[in-house]
C-alpha cells in the first residue's frame, strides 16, 4: 500500500524514471500547446459515466465512473438534530440586550445566530479511499477542501428568487430555531485512485447533492418537526426551478472543484496521474454559478503539493559519477551534491523546486472563470446529466 | 407498536414485505462492472446491494508470501467495507472496521480460501474487496454471492458456484418442535427487520459442475451439493434445524440458477 | 474520536461565566475596532534556537491588537479580550527514515500542527482533529516548495508546531455560533509558516529562500450602508471585523517572487478597489496577502540573521 | 569582488554570479546567480593555484571558531548533523556482527574540510567527538537511540583489501567497537555501505572481554593493558 508519509502529496510518488518524467514534461510544456499522453486538448476532461439515485436507502446518491475504472459512489444521509447553542440561556439575554449587532448583511434577519444562518459543522463529510485510513492526510485534506466550498457557497442575493436557498446549503438545513438537519456526505472510492481523485469526488458529490431529497415538513414554526410520510412529495435539497419560471433562471447547484496544473507555460485541466507527476503547480479551484445566473463565482483556491517534488532526479552525463571516477576528491563532493553545482540541464529531469509565480495563478484562475471558459463548460456538462 | 413477523405471520401467512415464506426478494446482478479490477460484480438482493471487486492473482507482498510458502497456494485476502450510508441510520465510526464487517470478512476468507483452486497460483494473493452500499439483511449471503460472481469474472478456477442464502423461523423457536401442531414456518432470504427479530442462519452451498459421463445426468445434480458455509449467531431449539437447513439450501439452489443466468447472459461469455 | 488514554476535561467551552451586569455594559460599540491602517501589520516577535534539544526551533508571537491591549489594561466589559497568536516550532532531523519506509532520494518532510488544549476558547483534545491535520497538510505544502529536498537523501525531517494561543475566529462578545467560518485558522497558518521557516533555517536545512506567511481579507464595515463595500485589509484580526467576506493565506518566497502555498476561501467578488485598479477581487486578495507576507519576511530575515550574528559573536 | 560579499547570509540571499564564483555547499544556483540556501557565514575558498577554476563560494554550516585556544564556547556550540555522503569518513559503533556482514550505527560524519586542513584549527561541528566516542564505547551508555542514527553495513568483502576470502567477521569486529569507515554507497532504503579496506580505517576503540579499553598492538590485534590478553580486530592505523 502507499506510504502514508507521502500520502498527503497529490498522489503517491509516481513510478516513472527520470527520463520518462523529462520526456513528459517536455511534451506537456511545449510552447505551442501541450501534447498530452492521451491526446486530449488542455482543457478536455476524461470521459465519464454518471448516474444518480442509485441507492434507495439514502437521501441522495450518485455514482461516477471514469473509463479507466476508477469509480466513486457518494451517499447523502440527513438526520434531524436538535440545535444546541453554546449557551441557550445566554442566547435569550443577548438577543434582548444587544440590539442585534449589525454583523449580518441583510438586516432582515434580526437574530444573528446559528438558528437562522445555519452552521457549517452541520455538513459532515467523510471520504473512504482503499489503502488509506480515515484520518490519513489525504482523505482529511480532500474532505476539508470540498466541505469548505460547500458550506461557503452562500448565495446571498436571493432577491425574489429561491428564498429557500438564501443562506446557501447551511441555511437550507435549518428547520426552525431549535431543530436542523444534519447532512452526512459519505464518499466511497471503489478502488485505489489511479490519479488524484479530487475531480471525481467533487463531481460525484455534486450530483449526489443535486439528487438529495428531504422529506416534506408538516409541522410549522417552532413546533417539534414532523414530516410527511410520503416520499413522493419530498423536496429536493437544492430546489428545482418551477416549470413556470423562465428558462433563463437556472437552478442553484452545489459547487464543483476543478483540478488544474501548470506545466511550463501551459495550463492543463483534469490531469491524469502521469501528468500531475510533472506539474510545476497544482491548484484546486472551487467554483459555482453566480447567483445572478450568468458568470461564475470563485469559492476557494487551494494549492496541492505537486508530487513532482518527490521524484528522483536524473543525472546529466557531465556529472555522471561513473564517467568521472578518476577525478579528485573535491570534485566528487560537488557531484554528489549536484543541485549546488549546476543550472538546470535541458532534457535532464529535476524535481520541481520553488513555488508558483503570481502571474501563473492569475492565468490559472482566469482560464477557469472566464466567460465560456472551462468552468462554464464543466457546469454545463453537469447540467446535462439528468438527475 | 411496530409490526412484527411473529405476530402478523400466523394471521396472514404473509411476511411484512408481502412475501410468502419461500419467496426470495428481487435478485439483480451484473458482472464486469469495474474495468480497473480483474473481476467485479454488482449484486442486489432486495434492498441489500453490494459491489465486489477482485484483484489478482497477483504477486503477494513480501511478508505474506514467505509466511504462506508452506501452503503452496494462493492467499485469499478479503476486505469488507460497509459504507456509512448503508444502514437506516448513518453509521458513525472512528476509522477502520467494525465487528460486523470483520466477522463477514473472516467468514468469506475462510470460505473462499478452501473453495477456490488456490493450488494453481502458488505464492500469489487474490484480494477481494467488498463494498456494502446498502444493507437490508442477508448481508453475508449477499456478500458470498457477490464474491462468487466477481471471482468468476476474474476467471479464477473453482469447482462450482458458491451461493449463499439465509433461512429463519417465524417465531423465537426456543421450545422443542411439536410435530403435531407446528405453527412456525421457516422463512427464506430474510430482510433486516426479520433478522433483528427472528432466529436465522446463513448457508453457503456449492455444487460440483458435473463432468465426464455424468455430464448429461440431470438427476445427479443434487447429490453433488455440499455445504461450504454455515453461520448462525442466534439461538434456536435444535429440533428446528431440520426445517431451517433445507429451506436455506433450497434458496441457494434458486440463487445458483439466477447467478448462472447472469454469468451466461454477460457479454464476456 | 474519543481520547481514552487520558482523563479529559469537560468537552464544552471553557469560558468563564458571564454575568448579567457584565453583559449590560457590553454593547456593540465595545466591539474592538481596527486601529491600524488597512495595510499595516501587527508586530511580530520571532526568535530562533530556543529549544536546545531540537536541531532547529523558533517561537513566534503576534502583538495583540492595539484596541485589545487597551481593553486588557482597562477592561470595560466582562467580555474577554481577543487572543493573539503564540506558537512554537521545533525541527528534528535530518534523521534516518524508519526501517519500514521506502528509499527516498529526497528529504521526507513530516509536519504536525497541534493546538495546546488551552489554546482556543473551546478546549482541544489531545488527538489531532481534522482541522489540525488540515493545517499540517497546508504547512507541508508551503515548506516542501522551499526546501531543497534532494540534498538530504534517505532522511526525514519532523516539524512540530505547538500552538499555545490561537487566533480567535470572531469577537467573543458576539453571540455564540453567530459565525462559524473559521477565519482565525488562516492567521494561525500564516504564523506556522513563518515560524517553521525560521526553525528550518535554524536547523541549517537547505532552502531556496525563507518563506513567509501572510494573510489578507476582504472585510465589510460595521453598519455598511450598502452591500458591495468590501475593503481589502492586511493581517486581519477576526475579532476586529464584524464581517469577513473572504480571506487568503499565502506562503511567499520574496527572493524568487513565488508562492508555495495558497489558500483562499470566501466570496472575493465584492472587493472595492481603487479606481483604475482593474484586478479581480481574488487577484487583489492574493496580492494583498503577498504584501502581508513581505512584511513578515522582514521580521523573519532579521530574526534569522540575528541568530547567526549572535552565534558568530559568541563563538 | 570580495567586498560585495556579505559576511553572513540567510537563505535566499544573492551572493554573486556564477561567472565569478563556483557554487559550493550551502548555496544553490538560480538564473545564473548563486544564492545562499542556509544561514551562516559566507566563506570563499580560493581556487587552487595554477588551475582554471573559479574560487568556490559556500555558506558554512558551522560558526568559525575564534582565535584558537579558547575552549569556553566550543562545548555548548550546537552540532549540526551532516549526512553521510559517498567517500565521507564516519565513526560508527558496531551493533551486530553476522557471518557475512557487520551492522554499525553511524555516530559522527567527520568533516572533510577539517580532516584535510591542519588539525589545530579543527573547527568541525564534531569537535566533541571525543566525548561522543567515550560515551558510546561505554557499555552502560548503549541507549536505544540507534533508531535515530543512520545505520550502515560493513560487508565481509569490504573489511580489508587483502585476503578478502579469509575474513572471519568475528575476528574483525565485536559489538560495541568504534570503527572508522568510509562510505562507499548510499545503499538501500535502510543501510549505508561502509568499507574499512584501508590502513587508516578499522577499529579505533574497543574494550576487551574484561571490559578494559584496549590499545592497538598490530594491524590485526588489540591488547588489554591490564590482563595483557590480545584480541583479534581489524585495527585502524593510529595517527
Amino acid at each position: 500500500m502507499s506510504n502514508p508519509r507521502q500520502a498527503s502529496s497529490a498522489s503517491q510518488t509516481p513510478h516513472l524514471s527520470p527520463a520518462e518524467l523529462s520526456y513528459l514534461y517536455t511534451s506537456l510544456s511545449l510552447p505551442k500547446g501541450p501534447i498530452r499522453p492521451d491526446g486530449r486538448s488542455p482543457t478536455q476532461f476524461r470521459p465519464l459515466t454518471a448516474e444518480t439515485d442509485i441507492l434507495p436507502g439514502t437521501n441522495g446518491s450518485a455514482r461516477i465512473g471514469f473509463a479507466d475504472g476508477t469509480q466513486a459512489i457518494v451517499g447523502v444521509k440527513a438526520e434531524v438534530e436538535k440545535t444546541v447553542l453554546a449557551s441557550d440561556i445566554l442566547q435569550q439575554d443577548v438577543e434582548n440586550d444587544l440590539q442585534a449587532p449589525s454583523d449580518r448583511r441583510d438586516g432582515a434577519e434580526s437574530t444573528p445566530s446559528a438558528a437562522a444562518g445555519g452552521h457549517g459543522s452541520w455538513v459532515q463529510m467523510s471520504i473512504e479511499i482503499p489503502g488509506f485510513r480515515d484520518d490519513d492526510a489525504l482523505p482529511v485534506f480532500l474532505s476539508e477542501m470540498m466541505r469548505e466550498s460547500l458550506v461557503g457557497s452562500v448565495t446571498d442575493a436571493g432577491k425574489g428568487r429561491d428564498t429557500e436557498m438564501a443562506g446557501g446549503l447551511k441555511g437550507r438545513l435549518v428547520i426552525n430555531k431549535r431543530w436542523h438537519w444534519r447532512l452526512y456526505i459519505d464518499v466511497l472510492l471503489l478502488s485505489q485512485p489511479l490519479s488524484y481523485p479530487l475531480p471525481l469526488l467533487s463531481l460525484t458529490t455534486h450530483l449526489a447533492l443535486l439528487s438529495t431529497k428531504l422529506p416534506k415538513l408538516k409541522s410549522q414554526g417552532e413546533e417539534d418537526p414532523f414530516f410527511d410520510d410520503d416520499w413522493g412529495v419530498a423536496e429536493h435539497l437544492y430546489p428545482r426551478p418551477s416549470p413556470s419560471a423562465s428558462a433563463t433562471s437556472s437552478q442553484i447547484r452545489p459547487p464543483v472543484t476543478l483540478l488544474v496544473i501548470s506545466v511550463g507555460d501551459n495550463v492543463i485541466f483534469d490531469p491524469n496521474r502521469e501528468e500531475i507527476s510533472v506539474a510545476d503547480a497544482v491548484l484546486a479551484i472551487s467554483i459555482t454559478r453566480n447567483s445572478e445566473g450568468q458568470g461564475l463565482k470563485l469559492l476557494s483556491i487551494r494549492t496541492i503539493d505537486p508530487p513532482s517534488r518527490l521524484t528522483q532526479p536524473g543525472v546529466p552525463n557531465s556529472e555522471n559519477l561513473s564517467t568521472m571516477a578518476a577525478t579528485g576528491n573535491s570534485d566528487n563532493a560537488a557531484a554528489a551534491n549536484p543541485s549546488a553545482g549546476q543550472e538546470e540541464v535541458p532534457g535532464v529531469w529535476r524535481p520541481r523546486r520553488g513555488g508558483i509565480k503570481r502571474s501563473v495563478i492569475t492565468e490559472l484562475t482566469r482560464t477557469v472563470l472566464k466567460k465560456g471558459g472551462v468552468g462554464e463548460e464543466v457546469l454545463e456538462g453537469l447540467e446535462g446529466v439528468e438527475v | 407498536m411496530p409490526l412484527e413477523t411473529s405476530t402478523t405471520y400466523p394471521l396472514t401467512k404473509l411476511r411484512l414485505d408481502g412475501r410468502r415464506w419461500n419467496e426470495m426478494r428481487v435478485f439483480q446482478a451484473q458482472i464486469s462492472t469495474n474495468p480497473a479490477s480483474s473481476g467485479s460484480s454488482y449484486l442486489a438482493m432486495g434492498n441489500t446491494s453490494i459491489m465486489c471487486s477482485v484483484h489478482g492473482p497477483a504477486e503477494g507482498r513480501r511478508g505474506e508470501a514467505s509466511g504462506s510458502a508452506g501452503s503452496g497456494g494462493a492467499v485469499v485476502d478479503v476486505d469488507v467495507n460497509v459504507a456509512g450510508f448503508a444502514g437506516i441510520d448513518r453509521k458513525r465510526r472512528a476509522g477502520g472496521s467494525d465487528r460486523q464487517s470483520t466477522n463477514i470478512s473472516t467468514i468469506l476468507r475462510s470460505a473462499f480460501q478452501s473453495h477456490l483452486h488456490t493450488y494453481l497460483y502458488p505464492h500469489s494473493t487474490i484480494s477481494i474487496h467488498v463494498s456494502v452500499l446498502s444493507s437490508d439483511g442477508s448481508l453475508l449471503a449477499a456478500a458470498i454471492n457477490a464474491c462468487t460472481l466477481a471471482l468468476v469474472d476474474a476467471g479464477i478456477p473453482m469447482p462450482g458456484l458458491l451461493c449463499g442464502c439465509t433461512a429463519g423461523m417465524t417465531g423465537s423457536a426456543s421450545t422443542p418442535k411439536d410435530p403435531r401442531e407446528d405453527e412456525l414456518d421457516p422463512l427464506m432470504d430474510l430482510s433486516l427487520p426479520e433478522e433483528q427479530e427472528l432466529p436465522y442462519l446463513t448457508i453457503g452451498t456449492t455444487t460440483m459442475v458435473p463432468v465426464g459421463q455424468n455430464n448429461m445426468d440431470e438427476d445427479e445434480e443434487d447429490g453433488e451439493t455440499k455445504v461450504a458455509v454455515l453461520n448462525m449467531d442466534s439461538k434456536v431449539h435444535y429440533t428446528y434445524l431440520d426445517s431451517l437447513v433445507p429451506v436455506a439450501i433450497d434458496g441457494c439452489r434458486e440463487i445458483r440458477e439466477l447467478m448462472e443466468g447472469v454469468i451466461r447472459g454477460s457479454q464476456r461469455m | 474520536m474519543n481520547d481514552r488514554r487520558r482523563v479529559n476535561g469537560p468537552p464544552g467551552g471553557t469560558r468563564p461565566p458571564v454575568f448579567q451586569s457584565g453583559l449590560q455594559s457590553s454593547n456593540p460599540s465595545d466591539r474592538p475596532r481596527r486601529q491600524r491602517q488597512p495595510a499595516e501589520l501587527r508586530k511580530i516577535f520571532l526568535k530562533t534556537g530556543l529549544i536546545p534539544s531540537a536541531s532547529g526551533s523558533a517561537y513566534l508571537e503576534f502583538e495583540p491588537s492595539a484596541s485589545l491591549a487597551a481593553n486588557r489594561s482597562n477592561p470595560k466589559s466582562m467580555i474577554p479580550p481577543s487572543s493573539a497568536l503564540k506558537l512554537t516550532c521545533t525541527v528534528h532531523g535530518p534523521k534516518p527514515l524508519p526501517r519500514s519506509a521506502a528509499y527516498s532520494p529526497n528529504l521526507v518532510l513530516t509536519t504536525h500542527v497541534k493546538y495546546a488544549p488551552f489554546a482556543a476558547r473551546r478546549r482541544k483534545g489531545h488527538v489531532r482533529d481534522s482541522s489540525e491535520r488540515d493545517l499540517g497538510v497546508h504547512l507541508e505544502t508551503a515548506l516542501r516548495g522551499a526546501i531543497i529536498a534532494e540534498r538530504w537523501p534517505k532522511s526525514g525531517l519532523d516539524i512540530t508546531i505547538t500552538i499555545l494561543e490561537a487566533e480567535d475566529d470572531r469577537w467573543w462578545g458576539e453571540p455564540p455560533d453567530s459565525h462559524d467560518a473559521s477565519w482565525g485558522i488562516m492567521n494561525v497558518l500564516a504564523g506556522c509558516i513563518t515560524a517553521a521557516s525560521a526553525a528550518i533555517a535554524d536547523a541549517r536545512i537547505d532552502c531556496l529562500d525563507l518563506v513567509a506567511g501572510g494573510v489578507a481579507a476582504i472585510t465589510e464595515d460595521v453598519g455598511a450602508s450598502h452591500s458591495g463595500s468590501g475593503r481589502l485589509m492586511l493581517d486581519t484580526d477576526p475579532a476586529e471585523h464584524a464581517s469577513i467576506l473572504s480571506a487568503c493565506v499565502v506562503a511567499y518566497m520574496p527572493a524568487r517572487d513565488e508562492i508555495t502555498e495558497l489558500w483562499l476561501k470566501g466570496d472575493s467578488s465584492k472587493a472595492v478597489l481603487d479606481d483604475g485598479d482593474s484586478r479581480q477581487g481574488h487577484d487583489a486578495l492574493i496580492d494583498g496577502a503577498v504584501d502581508a507576507a513581505r512584511g513578515s519576511y522582514s521580521v523573519l530575515s532579521e530574526a534569522v540573521k540575528e541568530s547567526i550574528l549572535n552565534a558568530v559573536a559568541h563563538a | 569582488m570580495a567586498t560585495s560579499l556579505p559576511s553572513v547570509a540567510i537563505p535566499g540571499q544573492r551572493l554573486g554570479s556564477v561567472a565569478a564564483y563556483a557554487a559550493g555547499p550551502g548555496t544553490h544556483i538560480q538564473q545564473a546567480n548563486i544564492y545562499a540556501s542556509i544561514a551562516g557565514p559566507v566563506v570563499v575558498d580560493p581556487a587552487p593555484p595554477k588551475t582554471q577554476s573559479k574560487s568556490t563560494l559556500r555558506v558554512s554550516r558551522v560558526i568559525p571558531a575564534p582565535s584558537r585556544g579558547t575552549l569556553s564556547g566550543t562545548s555548548q556550540k550546537p552540532r549540526y548533523n551532516t549526512l553521510p555522503a559517498i567517500d565521507s569518513i564516519v565513526l560508527a559503533r558496531v551493533t551486530r556482527v553476522q557471518k557475512r556482514q557487520a551492522t554499525v550505527s553511524i555516530l559522527v560524519v567527520l568533516d572533510e574540510s577539517a580532516a584535510n586542513s591542519d588539525p589545530s584549527k579543527s573547527a568541525s561541528d564534531n569537535d566533541n567527538v571525543a566525548s561522543i566516542l567515550t560515551s558510546a564505547a561505554n557499555p552502560e551508555n548503549h541507549s536505544n537511540t540507534d533508531e535515530l542514527r543512520f545505520q550502515a553495513l560493513i560487508r565481509k568483502e569490504d573489511v580489508r583489501a587483502v585476503e578478502k576470502d579469509r575474513v572471519v567477521m568475528d575476528e574483525m569486529f565485536r559489538v560495541g567497537d568504534i570503527v572508522r569507515g568510509s562510505v562507499i554507497s548510499l545503499g538501500d532504503q535502510s543501510f549505508y555501505y561502509l568499507t574499512t579496506a584501508r590502513n587508516d580505517l578499522g577499529v579505533v576503540m574497543a574494550r576487551s572481554d574484561a571490559g578494559n579499553m584496549m590499545f592497538p598492538a598490530s594491524w590485526k590485534e588489540m591488547r588489554d593493558p591490564v590482563t595483557g590478553v590480545g584480541e583479534p580486530r581489524k585495527v585502524a592505523r593510529p595517527f
